[in-house]
């Protein structure tokens, strides 16, 4: 296989650091495989036939013109290929995606309301428990309105613009919106969704590699669209724990205040 | 229309028609095909032109971002208000207009007028013996109706907060609470006049269609069989029925949104939304995914809107030129059919993200993949026609074979998009942008540019000049390719469309392919667009001088078969002066035993060639 | 060359121009009204509990306005056959008698049925605060019932102010009988005729209310659907109606008098048109009326 | 029921043709009268609780095809008409069809986690 990854790289995709990134890395490598064997092929075709039969060299036209079934064939092999790489990839991978979400013990659940133009993650601390939100609590200081009379919340973690993660452990993410439609992309973790107001979309992925990463919103969501970035840090769980417990220590202060949202709203 | 029409019943009404028409009548509220479909093409050219400069305006911004754009930047907020170029520096609401603003013009007020109405009411009446449309007046009003559409949308640049800056998709709820609030007046405002402007243009598009479908099925010569006619005819056909049947429900979605907007009805917003830190007051209980889902409904099909009648005129000048009939006729109009029918039924292959289950996503990945079948049989039809002909190199030609490769490398990217697994990657990136490009712009203004060059003679009288339409093929073909190869290469770093800063902001622009960084890379692409820009004056320059001073030709300069080269250049009033009959298939070049290589389609079939080729028995209708 | 076709039929398709443009256009509305349907199950299907309305219409005028249209359905088809047998002056009647439908149809419409739900107000109740007007909601005997729960009061506004003066703290609600009698079975279901407000009056703190509005398309979904999808048919009955009246002034006797066929044949297209309306209706009033 | 034939041009034939029309124009009248009868027993089913909400829709949503099909079938003289238009409408339909269906599926189709 690591053979084909030669078209993605050479096109500039990023390193993947996601397990199940490389299936995808695949998907896209085989069909560029494709694409370019039945460019080049139909391009030599195609050149010959301009040089060949141009009017300086091939003044009288066949009325027939070709007569064999090549094409036939050719075609055939097309939705040959295709059905193969759908059949056999494409719908496997994504019902994988969507209908077998790791059990929740061993993942870590994390809510994300995207706003104009952030990203604000809710985390359900020690507890292991979320805490009520509810739009009419939404303030500039509780930018997710969170209910601080829910005990369930008391100890729940919000942060804005970053989320950590642990290595090697799945991570479900599920996503909303308060305002407009954003989308949550990690390029490096080869996975993305729509976060639309009014649903919860869950997706889910596992880093395999420590680092920093940059998430991108990928749907134009207004006037600071393009600045819309978040942080996932993917760390070590030792650097997972300390980072909880910094977290912590700052939920513990009365819903104390994360920064204020970004300072262009949108409309 | 009355004194016209009653004629076959009262012959002697047909003096009135014979009176000369004032000015007015025969120019600009003219109901006749030729002159409607020339209204309809400089309509087109105008706004592609004017969507290509706002283009070359955001090209700007994504090169250079933040930086003054130098003389045109001082001199454009005159233009277009003080808040979208202080001291010439793009505003990105600004750049957000001319983005959505860029798609809409191009799709909606450039191709669909140029490819679908122009050269279908020029050529389509023309080529099946027919002396108009079925429905003149009806035709006339489809033209005013896009007039008054592209007024509106044009107006909205100039209303107090810019023209409509949520994306050609116009997805709510952005679109909803986008131009809302203080400082925007009510129906005056960017989004509402897009909304208003579209109503005209889907009226235009909806009137059209059903005068294409019902031209085309009643008013064909005598002979002209379903399987005679022309392959640029079958395009029109299927195409004037993807409009007909895929428009209404974005009318629907359309007039939902604007009730969305001026009624504060919540078609598609769902209760608890919080815009700028303050809750809506709305009823809630509406979906953005229903706008999505109605919006490519059309938006599907439309793409197809965008290419058939391309691949039409393509198929027309190969045939033409390599002096040879189409390879596989009979599997070109099956598959242009199936394109037809398939593409209502893949739309949500523009929404792999919106959290879709497996089911569903199966269902529209395998739609998907199936028609891009029908899009390579007419591919591979189109190259095999050439082999074995005898290839001239006319300007047409050169803009219809570069057609082929362009549109092969947009269409075979297509195919990743299609596996949403692979997708999940691509969306939303510069990958799509080039993709679709690629269709779009060396594609379809190819064949636009093909079309022009091809049948100018038949609306003047005159040919355009050959060497300067050489001069304007090959610099826009290289700076086509200069353009939208590095898009693919943008993509696949992961960097999006619709970001105003270029990528600049971004660590994964700054990552090096091919020798510069995703983010420098938007500098080479911005010259090659500008560049381009230069490369059209050659052809506008052409194109005017060539209507008063181009070298005159005969009826049938390129020795064609088609009806439309029967009649006189330019055709009369009416067309033709008898009736045509159609005797023979439309690309009957070449035939062995003839001292011309072309045989038009009303030369009956001689008694020699009848024991020969049982197909050329005449089928009188 | 001149267009053929017009008035006689194409032998192959068997039909004239103008038929075949007719039944295109047709198929373009099916889609068109196919959509706003579309759209109007899925808002209806997503509402949540207590968020669809019912029997907020008036049927007795809803079931005459139905009659009015199928009459006038009849009366031009009528008109079509007058002309076939060439006979002017019934024709003449026919077509006045459908224009007349068609104007007391958009009367009613426009000046009766609209103006009276934007005479009306609903407040809808935040969930924390339902308890409170318990005696207005009923909500107790509703759950007993299986019916719906019940989160809106509605009635006359008394204080109309209070819509846009933030110093006003509550709306003075005259309120309807269900409200009114929250708890009587006599109410379980919607009524036949409508029930005129009664003169009780409830008062309705701001503070708990959610969101209060006259009965406009902002009010809810069912509203919102309600007036679009009626508006946007009212819009096409007026589009026939202007049609109809130009076939019926003197210049369609001229035509009729050097063509009657192809006056026949318009009136046929026409027709059609109208057929369309009426069918789009017959959907439109058990939907919104009575279901 | 057919459509009655067209007028023929020669005015001598007229008073048979015309004698035809006459003949459908008594089944557009009765027409007209099973639609006004279809519309009270809508109405009137309505009160009728037929268990369910979804009965009653049910109920009332083919009584109004039946109608709807009548005015199509009659009025709009499609009980009669050339393929053509047929074909229209056939295709028409299955677009329709597939635009409610498809979104349906699409509507019901999210993935669940939990
Ligand atoms: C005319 C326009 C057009 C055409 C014809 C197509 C054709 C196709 N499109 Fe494209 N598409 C668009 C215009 C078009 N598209 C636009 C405008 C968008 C973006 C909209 C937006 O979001 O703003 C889009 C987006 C888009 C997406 C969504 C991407 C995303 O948003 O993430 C997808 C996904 O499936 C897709 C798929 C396809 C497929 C499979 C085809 C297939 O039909 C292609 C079939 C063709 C082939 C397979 C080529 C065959 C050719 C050969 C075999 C010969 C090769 C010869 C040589 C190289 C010499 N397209
Ligand atoms: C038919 C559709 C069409 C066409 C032809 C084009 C043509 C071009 N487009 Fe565009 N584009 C879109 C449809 C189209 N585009 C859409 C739908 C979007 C998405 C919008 C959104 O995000 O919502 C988009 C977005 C888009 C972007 C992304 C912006 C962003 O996401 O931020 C870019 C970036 O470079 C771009 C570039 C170009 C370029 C360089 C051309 C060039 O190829 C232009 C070439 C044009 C010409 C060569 C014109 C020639 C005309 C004449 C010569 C006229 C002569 C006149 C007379 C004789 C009177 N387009
Ligand atoms: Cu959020 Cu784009
Ligand atoms: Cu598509």
């Amino acid at each position: 296989m690591s053979s084909l990854a030669l078209i993605n790289e050479f096109l500039g995709q990023p390193p993947n650091a996601s397990s199940h990134g490389y299936q995808i890395d695949h998907i896209l490598e085989f069909c560029h495989w494709f694409m370019g064997a039945l460019f080049l092929g139909w391009s030599a075709f195609f050149v010959f036939v301009l040089i060949r039969f141009r009017r300086g060299r091939h003044p009288v036209a066949d009325h027939r013109g070709v007569r064999s079934g090549i094409s036939t064939h050719l075609e055939f092999s097309v939705v040959l290929i295709e059905a193969v790489l759908l059949l056999g990839f494409a719908i496997p991978l994504w019902a994988k995606r969507v209908n077998q979400f790791p059990p929740g013990k061993e993942a870590l659940l994390v809510h994300v309301i995207g706003q104009q133009f952030n990203w604000n993650f809710h985390l359900p601390g020690p507890d292991g428990q979320f805490g009520r939100r509810d739009v009419s609590l939404v303030s500039n200081s509780n930018p997710i309105g969170l209910d601080s009379n829910d005990p369930a919340g008391k100890d729940d973690i919000v942060t804005l613009g970053e989320l950590h993660v642990p290595v090697e452990r799945p991570v479900i993410i599920e996503l909303s919106s308060k305002d407009v439609i954003h989308d949550f992309f990690l390029p490096d973790m080869r996975i993305a969704a729509d976060a639309i107001p009014g649903s919860l979309i869950p997706m889910w992925f596992t880093p395999i590699k420590t680092g920093t990463y940059e998430v991108i919103c990928g749907q134009l969501c207004g006037l600071g669209h393009y600045g819309m970035k978040g942080t996932l840090a993917v760390d070590t769980p030792a650097d997972y724990q300390a980072w909880l417990k910094e977290r912590a220590e700052l939920a513990g202060g009365a819903q104390s205040a994360p920064p204020a949202p970004s300072p262009t709203p949108g409309g | 229309m009355d004194a016209a029409t009653s004629l076959e019943t009262h012959p002697h009404a047909a003096e009135h028609e014979h009176h000369e028409l004032g000015w007015w009548r025969k120019y600009i509220f003219s109901t006749d095909h030729k002159v409607i479909g020339i209204q309809y093409g400089f309509t087109g050219l105008i706004f592609l032109f004017f969507g290509f400069s706002l283009m070359m305006l955001m090209r700007w911004q994504l090169a250079y971002p933040g930086q003054a754009l130098p003389e045109i930047g001082k001199f454009l907020p005159h233009i277009f208000g003080p808040n979208t170029m202080p001291d010439g520096k793009m505003t990105p609401d600004f750049y957000n207009s001319l983005g959505a603003m860029h798609g809409t013009i191009m799709v909606f007020l450039g191709i669909v007028p140029l490819a679908f109405a122009a050269f279908g009411n020029f050529v389509v009446p023309l080529q099946i013996g027919a002396p108009d449309m079925a429905f003149p007046k009806v035709n006339m009003a489809s033209y005013w109706a896009v007039f008054v559409g592209g007024i509106v949308m044009l107006t909205s640049f100039f209303v107090p907060g810019g023209a409509a800056k949520s994306g050609w998709t116009s997805y709510v709820p952005l679109a909803a609470v986008a131009d809302t609030g203080p400082g925007h007046l009510p129906i005056f405002n960017g989004q509402t006049l897009w909304l208003i402007g579209f109503i005209f243009l889907i009226t235009s598009s909806l009137l059209g269609a059903i005068n294409f479908i019902a031209t085309i099925i009643q008013l064909r010569a005598k002979g002209l069989t379903w399987m005679r006619l022309p392959f640029f005819v079958w395009a029109q056909f299927v195409t004037a029925f993807l409009l007909l049947l895929a428009f209404p429900p974005l009318e629907a979605g359309i007039i939902m949104q604007l009730m969305d907007r001026v009624a504060a009805t919540s078609f598609f917003m769902p209760a608890g939304l919080v815009v700028n830190g303050a809750a809506m007051q709305i009823s809630g209980g509406g979906s953005p995914l229903l706008w999505q889902h109605l919006f490519w409904f059309l938006a599907h099909p439309e793409v197809y809107v965008l290419i058939l009648p391309g691949m039409g005129i393509v198929a027309e000048i190969l045939a033409n030129n390599s002096r040879k009939p189409l390879w596989g006729y009979k599997s070109l109009v099956f598959s242009v059919l199936t394109i037809g029918f398939l593409s209502f039924i893949v739309w949500a292959h523009h929404m792999w993200l919106t959290g879709m289950g497996s089911a569903v996503s199966a269902f529209f990945q395998t739609t998907t993949l199936i028609i891009s079948i029908p899009s390579v049989i007419i591919l591979s039809a189109f190259f095999i026609s050439l082999w074995g002909g005898s290839i001239r190199f006319t300007v047409p030609m050169l803009f219809a074979t570069a057609f082929l490769p362009m549109f092969g490398i947009g269409g075979l990217t297509g195919i990743p998009l299609a596996f949403n697994s692979a997708d999940l990657y691509l969306h939303d990136t510069y990958y799509v942008i080039a993709h679709f490009h690629y269709i779009v712009a060396p594609g379809t203004i190819f064949a636009l540019f093909a079309g022009i060059y091809y049948w100018f003679p038949k609306a003047t009288g005159r040919k355009m000049n050959n060497f300067w339409g050489k001069v304007h093929f090959w610099p826009t073909l290289i700076c086509m390719n200069v353009i939208f190869l590095p898009m693919f290469l943008q993509g696949m770093l992961g960097m999006h469309r619709r970001w105003y800063d270029g990528g600049q902001g971004w660590t994964l622009s700054g990552e090096h392919v091919w020798g510069l960084t995703g983010f420098q890379w938007n500098t080479p692409i911005s010259w090659a667009a500008w560049i381009m820009g230069l490369a059209q004056i050659p052809f506008i320059i052409n194109f005017f001088w060539s209507i008063k001073h181009g070298k005159k030709v005969n009826d049938n300069p390129w020795e064609a078969t088609t009806l439309e080269w029967t009649a006189p250049s330019p055709p009369p009033h009416g067309n033709f002066i008898t009736a045509p009959i159609a005797y023979r298939g439309p690309y009957e070049y070449s035939l062995p035993g003839r001292d011309r290589d072309y045989t038009m389609q009303n030369e009956p079939v001689e008694p020699s060639e009848r024991v020969r080729r049982k197909t050329a028995e005449p089928v009188l209708v | 060359m001149e267009i053929p076709y017009t008035v006689s039929t194409r032998p192959d398709t068997g039909l004239w121009n103008a038929k075949v443009g007719i039944w295109l256009f047709l198929a373009s509305e099916v889609m068109l009204f196919g959509g706003l349907f579309s759209a109007y199950i899925f808002l209806r299907l997503d509402a949540p509990p207590g968020m669809w309305p019912h029997g907020l219409l008036n049927v007795p005028v809803g079931t005459m306005n139905t009659a009015i249209l199928i009459l006038s359905s009849v009366t031009v088809v009528l008109a079509w056959a007058a002309l076939k047998m060439r006979r002017y002056r019934a024709y003449w009647w026919y077509m006045l008698a459908t224009i007349s439908c068609g104007v007391i149809f958009l009367t009613v419409k426009l000046a009766y049925e609209w103006p009276q739900k934007f005479e009306h107000f609903g407040a809808y109740i935040k969930p924390e605060a339902l308890g409170k007007y318990e005696q207005y909601l009923g909500n107790k005997h509703a759950a007993e019932k299986d019916l719906p729960p019940r989160l809106e009061i509605t009635g006359h506004l008394h204080n109309r102010a209070a819509l846009n003066d933030p110093n006003i703290k509550e709306y003075e609600v005259a309120l309807d009988p269900l409200n009114a009698d929250p708890t009587n079975p006599a109410m379980d279901r919607p009524h036949f005729f409508p029930l005129p407000v009664t003169d009780k009056i409830a008062k309705i703190e701001k503070e708990d209310v959610e969101r209060a509005t006259m009965f406009l398309p902002t009010h809810s979904a069912y509203f919102a659907s309600y007036f679009t999808i009626t508006g946007l048919h009212g819009m096409h009955v007026l589009g026939g109606v202007l049609v109809f009246i130009y076939m019926w002034l003197p210049v369609s006797k001229k035509l009729y008098q050097r063509n009657p066929e192809h006056l026949a044949n318009r009136v046929e297209v026409a027709g059609l048109f109208w057929h369309f309306v009426d069918l789009i209706w017959i959907f439109v009033f058990p939907l919104f009326y009575l279901l | 029921m057919n459509n009655p034939p067209d007028v023929s041009p020669d005015p001598s034939e007229h008073e048979e043709y015309a004698h035809n029309v006459q003949k459908h124009v008594r089944g557009y009248l009765m027409v007209g009268a099973i639609l006004l009868a279809f519309t009270a027993i809508t109405v009137a089913l309505s009160y009728v609780d037929f268990g369910a909400r979804k009965a009653n829709i049910a109920v009332a949503m083919l009584v109004a095809t039946l109608k709807a099909g009548l005015v199509a079938a009659i009025f709009m003289h499609l009980a009669a008409e050339k393929r053509l238009i047929y074909r229209i409408l056939l295709f028409t339909g299955f677009f329709v069809l597939g635009l409610f269906w498809l979104i349906f599926l699409a509507w019901y189709d999210y993935p669940v986690f939990r």
